[in-house]
C-alpha cells in the first residue's frame, strides 16, 4: 500500500495540466458551450502530443494516468477537457479486443486524432444493464447484417466509428448471442439523428441512431460472439472511472474558482473566505473531493491490474462514478453559491462547470443503476421466499 | 390541508390568467429565451387585461384586489415554467414601493401607468461590490436645488433592460451613518446619462432582461425622492418581508410542477421490463420530495395568511425563503436524476426549471444572508 | 404563525398538569429510569387529577375535553423528558379502540377505570415476525361458545408489564383472507395462562415497561370482543391516524425543547475567548433546525385542526410521521454534535432525548411502511 | 501508487480478527457497558500478544497496523474494541519523544499491559485548538510543580501515568513554555474526579482533573520545553486516525449485523434485503465506508512516512476523523433502522454501535475543530481587510 503517485505519473500530470493550462481558452469555451460545438482543433492537438487515449498506449492499461489527465483538463475547463477526453470513447474496446487489422485501421486513426469513436449500446427503453439487447446482426458468409436502434449515441454525428453492441444471429435465426460489431459512420443504412439543445457537455455531441440493413464485414467484430456483454461492462466500467475523473476535475476546478474568489470579494468588511461558514463549507468539499478522487484511483488502479485477467471489482468503478458525481455536483453547486449573482453569470465559468457535472450524473451509466451494481455484489443471491 | 380561502371573483381572474397564458404567454416562450427578453408589448398586454398590480385600487386602474391575486399570477406564471415575464417583480416588489411612499403626484403620475403596462418598473439596489451589503454601496445622489445628480452602477437588475422607470437606492455621500445615507428615487429611463447595459448571460432566467444601469451625472426633479431623505434603508427592510414572501410562494410551486411533471415522466417512462416508477427507490425519492413540498406549501399559506392580516412574520419569512429556495434546488437536482438521460436535453422542462429555480437561493438575499438574520433575531 | 386556539379551560388544564409533573413526576424520573418503569400510583394519581382520557365524556368520569387536551398532555410529557409514563399511548391510542368499537357494556365495565388510571391499558399488536406486516400475524383466538381461546405471542408493547387489560389483535386460523381474518379483543392481564415478561433492554424509553406477552390457551369472554368478527383490520386502520398524529405531535416538542436546551447550553458554554453561541457554523446549524422545527410545527397544527374536523389526513399524517420522526433524530445527532463532550455524557438532557426518539421512526409504522403507504395512494 | 495491503499488513489483519472473533463476548459485552467497567482480562491478553500499541513496537511508527487492527476489533465488537484499543492511549509521546529512561519505566509497561496510559491536554472552557493552556510547571532544581485543571480526560482513574500538557515556568515565573510532562497517578496532588454514565463507549472512563502541587521529577518532561504543543499535535493526529479506524470497525460490524438480519428476515414474503431502497442504503453505506477508510489509511500511511520529519498533512488526519464519525454514525443508525424494532433492543448490540460511535464523534477532537484544521490550511492567510 502507498499512496504517493510514481514519478512518471506526476509527470503526466504536470504536461496535462501544462497543456490545459496553455491551450485551453476562456472565450472559446464560452462561445462553444452556447453554440454547442466541438472544440476540434485542440482535440488534434492534443492527440498529436499524445493526451487523447495515453491510457490505450503502453504495455498495458494506464487508467491511473488517463484519470491524472481528466482531472486537470477538466478543472482547467470542464467542457473542454471532458469533451477532448471523451473524443476517443471506446477505443478500450479495440485496445482490449480488437484484432490486429481492427487496431490498425481504427484505433490508430482514434490515437492520431484522425477519428472519433464511440460505442452505441444503449436501446431506447432498455434495462440500464443492458440485459434485454434488441438490434441484431446477422451473419451470412463474410458479412453482418445490422438492424436496430440506439438511443443517446456520445459524439453522435461525430464520430467516425461506432462499437455497437448487438445479438449476433445465423441466417436461421439461431444463436444470438451478444458481441460488439465496429460500424464505420459511412455505411450505408447507418441514421444518425442528433439531439441538440443540451443541459450541459455541450461540446459533445450526442444522437439517437437507427441501423437499417447495414452491411459490415465480419472480421469488424470486436472479440467473438458471446463476449458482447462482458466487454460492455468492461468498457462501461473504465468509462465510470473515466468520468469519474472528469467530474473531480470539474469539482476541482470549481473549488479553485469559488476559493479566489471569496478570498478577494468582501461582504460587511471582511473577506467572504474568512467566514467560519464559507471555511467549513471549503472544508467540506476539499475532504469529499479527496475522499471520491481515492476512489476513483484505487478503481483505476484495480482496472489496470486485474481487468485483463477478469478479477477486478465492477463494484469499484460504479462506486467512484456515483460519489465523485454527487461531489462533483456538491462542490459546483457550493461554488456558484459561494459566488453569489456572479455565479449565475456565464462569465464566471462556475454555472457551466455545474451544468457539465450535472449532465454526466444524470446520463448514463448512472444513479440507481450504479447503486444496483453495488448492491448486487455486496448482498449476493437471496434464497427465494 | 388549504390554509388560504380564494373567493370566487379570485377564481375567475385565474381563469382568465390561464387562457392569456396558453395564448400569450407559451407559444412565445422559445422566442423569448433566444431573444434574451420579452417584447414589451405583452407587459402592455398583461396591463390591459389587467393582471398587473391587481392589489392597486380602482383610482389607479387597478382592480383593488388583494395578494392572493399576486399568489395567482406567480403560479400560473411558474406553470409557464420561464422568468422573462417577471411580472411579480413588477407588481409585488417594485410598485409597492411607489404606492407606499410616493408622493400624492407621485403615485397619481406613475401608478396609472404601471398597471396599464405602459411602465414597466424595476428596483436598482445591488452593486457590483455590494451584494447583500448596503452598507457597502457606493452609488450617490447628491442633491442641489431641485434636482438630484445621480452617479454611480446597478448591476443583477431584473427587468433591466425593458425597465421605463426604477426605483433606485443611491447614497447622500455627505452622510458617515450607512443606515441614514440611503434614499429611495424614481428614475425614469428616458433620463438622460441613464445608460442601460446589454441583457447578462446567465444560467437561467434566459428570458429575463437582467441587465446592469450605469448614471453619469444622471439628473432627476428632486420631487421624485420617495419618503424622507435618508430613509431608504428602513423602507428597503419594510419591504422585504413582501419581496421574500413572492420568493417563498414562487418557489413553492415550481417544487410541486416539477413533481407532477416528474411522476407523469416516469409513469410512462420504461426500464427494461417496468415502467421507472415501479423502483421502489424512485417511488420513496418521489414521496420524500412531495412531503417537502406540502410542508412548505402548508408552511407558505400560512405566511401569506399572517402577511395578510398585516403581521410581522419577517423571521418566518426568511426561514421560508432559505428553506423553500433550497428545497426547489434540491427538487430540481433530484428529479433530474430520476428522469435520467432525458433530463440532460433542454427539451425536458425540468432542465429548464433546474436552470432558471438555482437563481433563487441568491437572490432577494442570498441564503447565507437570511441564515444570519434568523440568527441575530433569534440567538441573542 | 399559530394555527390552533387554546381556550382558557385549555391553559387552566396545562397549568395543572405542569405543575403535577413538576411536584410528582420530574423528581422521580431517574430512579423510574433505573428500575425500568414507573409505578402504577403516578398512574392512578394521573387518573385522579382528570389527567388520562380526557376526551372522554363525563359519563365515564371524562371531563368531555377534546384532541388539544391530548396536545397538552403530549407536550407536557415531553417537557420531562422522559417515556415511560407514556400516558398517550393509553389515553389516544389504546382507550380510542374501547370508546370506538366496544359494546355498551365493555364501555360502562372499562371506560371508567381507565380514566380513573385503575387500569393502565396496552395495545398487543406486534409479532416477534410481524412487524409492520399485518398479514403475517400468527396470534390465533378460537371462538368457542361464550368464550375465546387465544394462544400466541406479542413483542414491543409499551406499557407491557404495567397493563391491567390490552387491546389484543388475533387471527381466527380458518379465515384465509388476511384482512378478515383478524379480529381485536380486550384481555384482563388477570386472565389465567396470560403471562408477561420482563421489560425488555432498549437503547431508551428506560422507564418504559415495553415487554412481550405471552398467551397459551388464554380463554377470555366472547362479549371481550370489539366490534364486528374479523374487522380487526378495519379497525386498526381507522385508528392509525390518531395513532400517527400522536407521534408528530410528540416529535415536535422533542424538537423544540432540545433547541432551547441547546441554544441555552452554548449561549453559557466557553470555547477558549469566545462562547460557543457566537460561532458562526453553530449558528447557522441552529437557525437551520429551528427553521425545520417551526415549518414541522406549522404542519402539526394544521394536521391536528384537520383530525379535529374528523377529516380525512391520513397521507398527511403518515408524511408527517416519517417526516418528524426523521427530523427529531437529525435534531438530536446535530445538537449533540454542536454541545460536543458534554453531549456525551447521560447528565446531558439531550443525550436521554436521543436515545429515547430513536425509536419514533421506527414505531407506528416504521418509516419506511410510511414511504410506501405515501407511494401506493399518491403515486397509483 | 498501490492500494493492495501488503503481506504483513494482510497477517496483522487476520491476527487482530482471528482473537476478536475467539476473545470478544457477546454477554461479557452487553454487561460490561451496562455496568461501565472496562475490559481488564481481555486487554492484558491482547497486550501478551502484542496486539496493544503494535504500532510503537518496530522501527518506526506503523500506524497503518494499527488501523487494520482497531478496524477487526471493533467490527466484532465496538465497545471490547475501543477500550482495548484506548488502552495505550498516548504511548504514542512516548515514543515518539520520550527519553530511553521513560520509555524504559513507562512505555514498556504499558505495551505490556502493566498500565493504562493517556493524555491530559484540554482544560474547562479552553480552545479546542489548546492555544491558550494554563496549567503550569514550575521549575525548581530537579523538580517540576504542577497546578491546573484538564477535563474529559479519557482512561481517568485508570491509567497509571499521564501525559500532560502544561506551560514550564521558571520560579521568577519567565518561560511559559508549553510542554509536556509525565504524572504518574499516584503522585501526591493528582485529583481525579470520574465522570460516570456515559451514552456510549461506556468501557473508557472519562474524568476531570486536577494538579494541586503535583511534584515531579524534571526527567519526567516528554520532549523539551517549547515542544509541547507540536507535540501534542502530533498525537492529536495520531489520534484522529486510531479513532477514525475504530468507528469505521463499528460501521463495518454494523452493516454486517444489518446485512444479516435483513437477507434472514421477511416482510410481505420478501427478504428485507430484497427490497431496492434496502439495497440502495446497503449500497449506499458501503460505498461511503469504503471512501472513508480510504482516507484513513491514507492519513495513516502519511504519518508513518513523514510525521518523524515534521512534513506530513495534518489535514488528513482531520478528515479522516471527520469522515470516518459520520459515516459511522450514518451506518450504526442505518443499522438500527434496518433492524425494526429489534435494532432498538441492546440484544441485538447495533444500538450500542451506534451510542458507541456517536460518542466518539462528539468528544473532542470532534467536529468544528477538525474542519476548522482542514480550512485553515485550504485557505491560508487572508490579507486584513
Amino acid at each position: 500500500m502507498d499512496f504517493d503517485l510514481k514519478g512518471s505519473q506526476k509527470e503526466i500530470q504536470k504536461a496535462a495540466r501544462e497543456f490545459a493550462k496553455g491551450e485551453f481558452d476562456k472565450d472559446l469555451a464560452a462561445n462553444l458551450d452556447k453554440e454547442e460545438n466541438f472544440p476540434e482543433a485542440l482535440w488534434k492537438k492534443a492527440a498529436r502530443l499524445g493526451l487523447v487515449g495515453l491510457h490505450l498506449d503502453g504495455a498495458g492499461l494506464s487508467l491511473v494516468d488517463q484519470v491524472l489527465v481528466a482531472e486537470q483538463f477538466c478543472a482547467v475547463d470542464s467542457s473542454l477537457g471532458s469533451s477532448i477526453l471523451s473524443a476517443c470513447r471506446g477505443a478500450e474496446c479495440l485496445y482490449l479486443s480488437g484484432d490486429a487489422s481492427l487496431k490498425e485501421t481504427f484505433l490508430e486513426r482514434v490515437l492520431e486524432g484522425q477519428i472519433l469513436s464511440t460505442c452505441a449500446f444503449a436501446e431506447p427503453g432498455g434495462d440500464p444493464d443492458l440485459s434485454d439487447i434488441t438490434t441484431t446482426a446477422i451473419q451470412r458468409d463474410k458479412m453482418l447484417t445490422l438492424n436496430g436502434k440506439k438511443e443517446y449515441v456520445v459524439n453522435g454525428v461525430l464520430a467516425g466509428c461506432f462499437i455497437v453492441l448487438c445479438r449476433v444471429l445465423s441466417e436461421d435465426g439461431s444463436g444470438a448471442e451478444p458481441c460488439l460489431v465496429l460500424v464505420e459512420k459511412k455505411t450505408k443504412g447507418v441514421l444518425i439523428k442528433p439531439k441538440t439543445e443540451k443541459l450541459g457537455c455541450r461540446m459533445i455531441p450526442v444522437a439517437d441512431m437507427e441501423f437499417c440493413d447495414v452491411a459490415v464485414p465480419l472480421s469488424n467484430m470486436v472479440g467473438k460472439p458471446g463476449t458482447g456483454l462482458v466487454q460492455a461492462k468492461n468498457f462501461l466500467s473504465i468509462e465510470q472511472v473515466s468520468k469519474a475523473a472528469m467530474v473531480l476535475g470539474m469539482a476541482l476546478g470549481a473549488l479553485q474558482r469559488s476559493l479566489a474568489h471569496t478570498r478577494l470579494r468582501k461582504q460587511f468588511n471582511q473577506a467572504i473566505a474568512a467566514f467560519e461558514v464559507t471555511r467549513h463549507k471549503f472544508a467540506d468539499m476539499a475532504m469529499r473531493i479527496r475522499m471520491a478522487r481515492l476512489l476513483t484511483l484505487e478503481a483505476a488502479f484495480d482496472i489496470d491490474r486485474n481487468m485483463i485477467r477478469g478479477k477486478h471489482d465492477e463494484t469499484l468503478a460504479a462506486m467512484a462514478l456515483f460519489q465523485a458525481a454527487k461531489t462533483a455536483v456538491h462542490v459546483t453547486d457550493e461554488s456558484v453559491q459561494l459566488l453569489g449573482g456572479y455565479g449565475y453569470m456565464a462569465e464566471y465559468e462556475v454555472e457551466r462547470f455545474y451544468r457539465d457535472a450535472k449532465s454526466i450524473e444524470i446520463t448514463q451509466p448512472a444513479g440507481l443503476h450504479l447503486k444496483e451494481i453495488v448492491a448486487k455484489k455486496l448482498i449476493g443471491k437471496i434464497r427465494a421466499a | 390541508m388549504e390554509i388560504l380561502k380564494f373567493s370566487k371573483s379570485h377564481l375567475d381572474f385565474q381563469e382568465r390568467l390561464k387562457t392569456f397564458m396558453d395564448r400569450e404567454v407559451v407559444p412565445n416562450i422559445e422566442t423569448w429565451e433566444k431573444e434574451k427578453k420579452v417584447p414589451k408589448s405583452v407587459w402592455k398586454k398583461m396591463g390591459e387585461n389587467k393582471f398587473l398590480c391587481p392589489s392597486l385600487p380602482a383610482e389607479y386602474g387597478g382592480i383593488g384586489g388583494d395578494f392572493l391575486h399576486s399568489v395567482i399570477v406567480i403560479k400560473e406564471l411558474a406553470r409557464t415554467n420561464h422568468n422573462g415575464l417577471a411580472a411579480f417583480i413588477h407588481s409585488d416588489i417594485v410598485v409597492p414601493y411607489i404606492e407606499s411612499y410616493g408622493s400624492v403626484d407621485l403615485k397619481q403620475k406613475y401608478l396609472p401607468l404601471c398597471v396599464s403596462g405602459d411602465m414597466i418598473t424595476a428596483v436598482a439596489m445591488t452593486e457590483p461590490d455590494a451584494g447583500s451589503d448596503l452598507a457597502a454601496m457606493t452609488t450617490t445622489a447628491v442633491e442641489k436645488g431641485d434636482h438630484v445628480v445621480i452617479n454611480g452602477a446597478k448591476t443583477f437588475i431584473s427587468n433591466g433592460v425593458n425597465c421605463d422607470l426604477a426605483v433606485l437606492a443611491a447614497k447622500d455621500p455627505k452622510e458617515k451613518n450607512p443606515h441614514k445615507a440611503v434614499s429611495l428615487y424614481l428614475v425614469e429611463s428616458k433620463t438622460p446619462r441613464f445608460k442601460k447595459g446589454e441583457p447578462l448571460e446567465k444560467m437561467g432566467w434566459k428570458s429575463q432582461d437582467t441587465a446592469e444601469l450605469f448614471f453619469n451625472d444622471c439628473m432627476i426633479p428632486k420631487q421624485n425622492r420617495l419618503g424622507k431623505k435618508g430613509a431608504g434603508f428602513k423602507m428597503l427592510m419594510a419591504k422585504l418581508q413582501q419581496e421574500r414572501l413572492v420568493c417563498v410562494v414562487s418557489a413553492v410551486f415550481f417544487c410541486e410542477n416539477m413533481l407532477e411533471w416528474t411522476i407523469g415522466y416516469l409513469k410512462e417512462k420504461k426500464r427494461g421490463k417496468k415502467l421507472a416508477i415501479h423502483s421502489q427507490a424512485a417511488r420513496f425519492a418521489l414521496v420524500e420530495m412531495a412531503t417537502q413540498a406540502k410542508m412548505a406549501r402548508v408552511f407558505m399559506e400560512k405566511l401569506v395568511s399572517e402577511h395578510m392580516k398585516k403581521k410581522d412574520v419577517i423571521i418566518e419569512t426568511s426561514m421560508g425563503k432559505y428553506y423553500t429556495t433550497d428545497l426547489v434546488k434540491r427538487t430540481s437536482l433530484r428529479c433530474l436524476e430520476l428522469i435520467g438521460d432525458y433530463g440532460s436535453l433542454e427539451e425536458c422542462p425540468i432542465a429548464r426549471t433546474f436552470r432558471d429555480t438555482r437563481v433563487m437561493s441568491i437572490f432577494a438575499g442570498t441564503n447565507e444572508i437570511m441564515k444570519e438574520i434568523i440568527a441575530r433575531f433569534t440567538l441573542s
